[in-house]
């Protein structure tokens, strides 16, 4: 079964956790990417994710099955969210259960740090004031997009 | 001169206007259609923040093109 | 209030999350410790944890504020069983919300290695075999007692 | 000669057959109180891996003991 994830509904991060109980698993870590309510100095009112499934699952499969290589972790597995969220919705959510909690939390950290650049996920931010831009598309600003960063991190 | 299938996706596709078009090329990079195509996505060089896919796997940007391929072009992604 | 607390019941991921939300926090970042079946080569039937509330809690208060205060995030909070604890169940929980995931994941790590070691808590392993000990005390075994590591981590 | 409380937790509680006794000493330190001891709890150095706590705060090993004083002697500990 697939450990990566495309959900266009919310995320149940209770549901996930106890789909990776473990009596041989003694850390367990997770990692939630919440939609805030500003980024770069500008108000949000809500995002759009916009998904790429066959290469964003392939891809996030990838990353997952080589942190659990590398790190000798007991289990991850990751959601990442599609469509329009809300202040405060779970964009991402990424747990990772492991022998011992330095394993874990760096197999974690990995698997977010890569399905932010690696995956293709392109994230929209609305403004309150009505404006709205695709992050990190300041280096392809011919046509003037400046939005840096993220109101997710 | 080839035809390949052009997927455009988020930014690039809003530019472009469509999700796909047939073009003709002469390019014989991904990287030399993706700058003959400057004038649909807005982007002058892909290099280090786009990425591309071509026949439903990631690519680089040196790789070869080929008449009837389906070329992604993906402008610089934020999940999470 | 306090964002340490001992806890003589099943401790409540979902309950614990939903106290954390925060619009301005953009990461979220969670360590549990479960109780795993085996340590050191032997395999472990349940887990006795002893607390010495007024200083578990006070020192936990101190631990969470110097992490708070030096990471920068937006909230933290911790909980840590005491009494007997079954295979699999939750024996400390760790939530730590910040702006961006670098924070969260720092503190959260910083917290739960402080608490490791510097709470006054002590852990009683009983091993499938009718044996039992003390964690951590191979160091004080002038009375024979060996028992090295922990069976959650 | 003072008197003070000791208090004994995990191990050195069940060492010592109970988790608090009046003791009198001349010790003037923690950590000589703790080596005095040493039939009752069972090891001979505390430092680098026990704890001790004076009337109600932690403390450390070369603190001062006064007549009164609550003395909490804590073995190795393992939270998590």
């Amino acid at each position: 079964m697939s450990r990566m994830v495309i959900s266009d509904v919310s995320i149940d991060p209770q549901g996930l956790r106890a789909d990776m109980a473990d009596v041989r698993a003694g850390g367990f870590v997770v990692f939630e990417g919440w939609v805030r309510n500003h980024n770069d100095g500008r108000e949000v009112q809500r995002l759009e994710y916009e998904v790429y499934h066959p290469l964003a699952i392939s891809e996030g499969e990838r990353i997952i099955a080589e942190a659990c290589a590398a790190h000798g972790v007991v289990d991850a597995f990751a959601v990442h969210r599609e469509g329009l969220l809300e202040l405060g919705d779970c964009a991402v959510w990424v747990g990772v259960a492991a022998r011992h909690r330095d394993e874990a939390f760096v197999a974690c950290r990995e698997i977010i740090d890569r399905m932010k650049i690696e995956l293709p996920i392109w994230k929209k931010e609305h403004y309150v004031d009505g404006d709205s831009g695709w992050v990190n598309c300041e280096r392809c600003a011919s046509h003037g997009h400046t939005h840096k960063h993220t109101a997710t991190s | 001169m080839k035809q390949v299938a052009v997927e455009y996706f988020a930014l690039f596709r809003e530019r472009a206007g469509c999700a796909e078009e047939a073009v003709q090329t002469t390019a014989t990079t991904a990287v030399e259609l993706f700058k003959e195509l400057e004038h649909r996505h807005g982007t002058d060089d892909p290099r280090g923040h786009c990425k591309v896919a071509i026949n439903g796997a990631m690519a680089d940007w040196d790789d070869n093109i080929a008449d009837g391929d389906r070329v992604l072009l993906f402008p610089p992604v934020a999940g999470g």
